[in-house]
């Protein structure tokens, strides 16, 4: 019967080699018009698990072990104005002030690290340090990073509150993206070049869907961040202007 | 303006235009979240009530976002026609959608909607859309037909397009390839096949316009193509020469919004010129597409109307499609669910939503489809999807977006899937855009009636579309 | 049976069919407060894996209310027809679904799916609908017609007649008459009109059912009529010469729910030969009006099943459709939001339970209408009718109810107004029972297309009906 | 314009006589296919407050004031298990069950009056004195009167338990329906002959919309229930075997 799910016939699934290429949901059949029932029950169950990965907490122990590795400096632990997670999802403009900023150094670094759970703990749990492990490695040497700073029921704004307290030049905020139905852990990177509160998305980059093997590779977001970040600092300023210029120039070529 | 009106012997009184049509809104958690809603339903029939009785030229004398500083403002209030407005200049909101309604249920309705659409201001197409319920603001949406063209006609009574999404979490040109032949197997594209692309590296957008547009020319297949970069970045591939059907860009209902974004309305019309530069249109010429959402202004700050009162969500995304007609768009998509449960809360709000921006729209006189959608962080699921697509397809919609299973892998949402596009076009007798219908029925994936039926991988030629890319 | 399944690594154990049924259905607050439902969604999704993997037969096998104490048990399971059942008994619930969909996509879908009908059982159709989303429910709703009359024709394709229901609070005979006009001259009443009595007194039913009468032939009305009294009323009303076209009861899914209402299927088959001895019907002579709703089972406290478990509220609504079959009824109407908050929460429940009604009723092949509605205590508003009214038009509704205004004035809740059947017939292109549209065409309510446009007062002789009536 | 309201154009409305027979909504002219705004903004008002209206908490004081002159004796207040509004509306289950029943009078009473809130308190405080007064004044004098019980988120239901504890022959529920949005002081009365927990609807009778002038009237509705009250005594049961006969016999003849 035409409405069974490829593959569970009796012959080979000829998506098979395909679907290596994507996670995307490719050539799942159908029931008549429309999604057969096993598609639809997976789907059922992965809605399930991604609702509850907005809601997993931090594990910030584990998170601080592992950064104890990359001889940043102590971390320093915040959390955002925003309560609780229900409060989280509500409030975007609390989860955009850090509770508080006392106490927090200010040493005029070149660099700092900020780490927020956003939409998705388990993205910071699952890539967070290997991110900033490959981060730590491309940077120039020469340049002075600030201890990092971890905060929770945190949105990406909440660096510049940080990035400015501290008085670094350029902040770059590692979050944990929005959990979808089959990638619940996908790391963002958002770079902010002169962090102050009121500075709009124009004014940042963005490297974004990190998580490999099947997302963007640490090595790779490390270099675009590298790369960014050495645009940013000629530029004066970050955003719409920079440009990601991996292969820049090449364009022409590429198009002939 | 001041206004009062009683309701069950409370008394209530509204100090501003912009008070009024905040607390004259349907409840949605974005207006609770800026400050501007009711604060019980009480207040809000009274808002109601009030609005229906203001008159429409209040709206072109009463600024809700200044004119002097914001280039929105300006656009909209310029560019109003006296002539269009004539027929309804002497209605009062609430005689509006009266108006509308008697309208839409005659046969010429479509034409003399058409007609008046330049008269329409964003701000009197929120008002009106304020006092009118679902089913109103589908006989209406219906009524208005908007007809654009590229390589592809759409808008057509009778016809359900598609945006194509195959989106791929590192741009992989064979992951994109193996997303957009399932999609075209299953009838979808004639919208537009667009791809956000993940990175921001203008190379990878043009590596992703060329596999389009190889496609596109080895099928022969009657479709645009679109990478959803930044604005600033296409107008740049198109002056390297990149093949570029359609210039994208996310827009928002005042400048700051769309400073947030940044762009303007000088650097659209860059864009709008750089794309019509290229006529690479065949049936037709609107080369933009713009996506909107409510609930982006708030999030940008950028949300202070006239004395610094927070404007309601909705007459700011009615404001995005007064910025919009300028450009005569191909497409319009207001991704209803996309941002989260802050300013959308649950599968009630997004559906309301869902209706009032295709309404507006309409009306403006613009070609609606909407982003069926919604992320796992508010309270939304599958049904609600089903439940919106089935009314939108009732409002007459000119697209929608479809993804593989439903599932972006990586914008991180939920659409709909390739399928559900298929079974709402059965169920309701919708077809795909004529040119596309066509090359679907050469194909076999449409059958003789034009019911696209989809095809399996194997009975196809299309599949080496996939191989082709590697 | 006991089934295990495993979702995100945790092992989801049901041990029985009744307990896998509760927690394979969609979140609603009936079945929260019966102690049957899910706990998270986790465990609901994994409840709906392990039920697509119950084979059908087993529903012949294992009793979901014994056999030996529930006359509607009896009912189901003798009257099963091995015969009709052979296309689908090698099936599993999950290949039902895929089966169901598969024919709702051919052209001759009706025709198979009312051969098979005979052959699913009430539990069937929960269990499959519990896997369905709301564009299943549609797309297989919409494949199945019923077609049933009396002296109109219901459920044919493209057409969605309407209970005119013009109750008073005092069974006034003179305002019961004013409601009936204003509806009539709005074109409603091809499925019935229909007066729930306010009082409980024979000789007031009595004379609604005369008023009624008087205009039907005054003014040669293909329609029928009904006042919906206790079914011991009107069997007594029918020994007593009374005018009574159709014999209504509410009925529930257990012999207990039955028994509660006052009734059992001894009463019910009176009933049914009392109404057929008249013989009042002209173009067809199906007699029985029943109602049924999500929630009464549980509110008569006659919702246990096997093993004293609670049973999912939407399954025992199913097996009220299993017993509504055996009088090959005109008209069975879901009163879906009508009881009240407890059993269906808000507008969201209330859109689903009201598609999985009407999807359960017509895979049963029964010609099912909904009482699109909503109380005052539940949360649902207009927008959700609206919203519900479009996707059961999508899916084909036989009927709806409607009242003046939208809102009864004896019963205390909300329903669709007379209006809103006009507008989705508008917006869908639907027509009124053919019979009925004649008359409306004659009388100039309905114009040369069949489209209803309503007619002022004074310029219809009807008028004189409400005088007539003093 | 023929989308104006009746009655706000220049010509007279010619509903105007019809509507002064019924609260229906009759009328309301056409915008196009649609209500017209007014009657839609009406209907928008009337939601809210009908809305409103099932929360109101029930005035227990005035009502006990109104009752004291009925001479029935000291009123007893009791609540039930819903502790709070919202959970009335969520469990019937606990409405149906006074909250204690320690202390309640048991004397062999013939006829128990319970009076709860149910859906509208409203149609408590406006209805249920009044047609406590008729009922009483219908009631054979012989008969021996339970003083009444007061109970508030209560169903129907509870009168069973209320009225087993009490020892009554025949207990009357008075209760408020649930509000529409023209009628939102609709008060019924629910007859059960010998209550005891358990009693299904099947063994009840009721009178229902009783909100005089345009509901039914206290005097109409205390004649039925007095003829109920003998009914059920002779038949020694109530329900559906006991019909309202107020006009029986006549029916034949009305139908000629
Ligand atoms: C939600 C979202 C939006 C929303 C943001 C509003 C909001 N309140 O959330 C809307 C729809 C308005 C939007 C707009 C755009 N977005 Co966006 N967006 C996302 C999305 C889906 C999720 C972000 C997230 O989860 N953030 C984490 C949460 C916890 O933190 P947050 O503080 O709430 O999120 C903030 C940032 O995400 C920021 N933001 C959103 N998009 C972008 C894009 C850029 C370049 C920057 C710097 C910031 C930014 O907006 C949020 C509020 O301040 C991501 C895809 C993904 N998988 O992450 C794309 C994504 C980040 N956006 C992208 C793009 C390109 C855009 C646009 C530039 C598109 C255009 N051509 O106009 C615009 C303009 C952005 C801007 N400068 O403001 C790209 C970035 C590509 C890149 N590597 O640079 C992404 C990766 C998606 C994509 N591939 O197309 N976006
Ligand atoms: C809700 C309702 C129902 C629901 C009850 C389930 C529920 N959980 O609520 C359903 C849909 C199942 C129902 C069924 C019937 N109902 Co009814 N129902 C109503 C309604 C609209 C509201 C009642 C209310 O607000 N009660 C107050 C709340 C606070 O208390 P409660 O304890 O939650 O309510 C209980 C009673 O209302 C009882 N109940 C409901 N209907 C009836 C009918 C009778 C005769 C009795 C004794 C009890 C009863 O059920 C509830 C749960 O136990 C009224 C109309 C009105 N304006 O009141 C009609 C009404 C009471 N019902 C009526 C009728 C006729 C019936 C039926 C007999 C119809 C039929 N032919 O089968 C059936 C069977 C009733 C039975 N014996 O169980 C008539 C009674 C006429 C009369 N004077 O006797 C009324 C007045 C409406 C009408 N005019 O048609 N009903």
């Amino acid at each position: 019967m035409s409405t069974l799910a490829p593959g569970s016939g009796r012959n080979p699934d000829p998506w098979a080699p395909l679907r290596t290429t994507t996670q995307a949901r490719i050539g799942l059949g159908r029931a008549g018009m429309s999604l057969p029932t096993a598609a639809v029950l997976e789907l059922q169950a992965s809605l399930a698990v991604a609702r509850d990965a907005v809601h997993l907490p931090l594990d910030v122990d584990a998170l601080l072990s592992g950064l104890a590795g990359l001889g940043l400096g102590t971390p320093i632990v915040l959390t955002s104005q925003a309560g609780d997670r229900s409060t989280y999802l509500r409030r975007p403009d609390l989860g955009r002030l850090p509770a508080s900023l006392d106490g927090l150094p200010n040493d005029g670094w070149d660099v700092g690290f900020v780490i927020a759970d956003g939409l998705s703990s388990k993205a910071v749990a699952e890539h967070a340090v290997a991110t900033l492990r490959a981060l730590v490695a491309a940077l120039d040497p020469e340049l002075r990073v600030a201890p990092p700073v971890v905060i929770t029921q945190a949105r990406v704004a909440a660096g510049d509150q940080i990035g400015q307290a501290m008085g670094v030049g350029t902040v770059f905020v590692l979050i944990g993206e929005r959990p979808g139905l089959s990638v619940a852990d996908s790391l963002g990177v958002y770079l902010t070049h002169n962090p102050i509160p009121g500075r709009t998305d124009a004014e940042r980059n963005c490297i974004s869907n990190i998580h490999p093997p099947q997302g963007l590779g640490y090595a790779a977001a490390a270099a675009t961040a590298v790369n960014l970040l050495r645009g940013a600092q000629e530029l004066g300023r970050s955003g719409v202007d920079l440009k990601d210029t991996s292969g820049m120039g090449e364009i022409k070529d590429s198009l002939d | 303006m001041i206004a009062t009106q009683v309701v069950n012997g409370h008394s209530y009184q509204f100090n501003s235009l912009v008070e009024l049509l905040g607390k004259a809104s349907p409840k949605r958690s974005g207006d609770e979240l800026a400050g501007c809603a009711a604060s019980c339903e009480t207040e809000r029939a009274a808002a109601q009530a009030a609005l229906a009785e203001v008159d429409l030229t209040t709206f072109l004398n009463e600024a809700i976002v200044p004119y002097e500083s914001d280039e929105v403002t300006r656009l909209i209030l310029d560019s109003h026609s006296a002539d269009a407005f004539e027929p309804i200049s002497h209605l009062s909101v609430g005689g509006f959608r009266d108006w509308l309604l008697e309208i839409a249920a005659r046969p010429d309705a479509s034409t003399t909607l058409a007609a008046v659409a330049p008269g329409i201001t964003p701000e009197m197409a929120a008002a009106v859309s304020k006092i009118m319920r679902n089913s109103d603001l589908i006989a209406v949406g219906k009524a208005c037909r908007v007809v654009t063209a590229f390589r592809t006609t759409l808008g057509l009574s009778g016809r359900l397009a598609t945006r194509l999404q195959p989106n791929h979490p590192t741009d992989d040109l064979r992951g994109v390839a193996a997303s957009l032949l399932d999609g075209l197997l299953l009838g979808q594209g004639d919208a537009v096949v667009g791809i956000n692309p993940a990175g921001d590296s203008p190379q990878a957008s043009a590596d992703l316009l060329g596999l389009l547009d190889e496609v596109r020319q080895a099928y022969d297949i009657p479709m645009q193509s679109c990478v959803l970069s930044h604005l600033s970045t296409t107008i740049g591939l198109i002056e390297a020469g990149a093949p570029v059907d359609l210039v994208f860009q996310s827009i928002g209902g005042t400048q700051g919004t769309n400073t947030s974004f940044g762009v303007d309305l000088a650097m659209l019309r860059e864009g709008l010129a750089a794309g019509q530069s290229l006529g690479r249109g065949t049936v037709g010429n609107n080369v933009m597409y713009f996506e909107t959402g409510q609930g982006s202004s708030l999030s940008a700050g950028a949300n202070l109307g006239a004395g610094g009162r927070p404007v309601d969500q909705q007459t700011l995304e009615a404001r995005a499609y007064g910025l919009a007609r300028e450009f005569s768009p191909l497409l319009v998509n207001t991704v209803v669910g996309f941002i989260g449960p802050e300013y959308l809360y649950d599968g009630k709000q997004i559906i309301r939503a869902g209706l009032e921006d295709h309404f507006c729209g309409k009306l403006l006189g613009l070609p609606m489809g909407v982003d069926v959608c919604y992320t796992n962080h508010a309270e939304a699921d599958f049904d609600d999807l089903d439940t919106l697509l089935t009314v939108l397809a009732a409002a007459g919609v000119n697209f929608v977006i479809t993804v593989p299973g439903a599932d972006d892998v990586m914008l991180g949402y939920q659409s709909l899937s390739y399928h559900d596009a298929l079974v709402i076009r059965h169920a309701m007798g919708l077809k795909p855009a004529p040119e596309f219908e066509a090359w679907l029925k050469r194909q076999g994936i449409a059958d003789a009636y034009g019911t696209v039926r989809g095809l399996e991988l194997g009975a196809s030629r299309l599949r080496a579309l996939a191989g082709a890319a590697s």
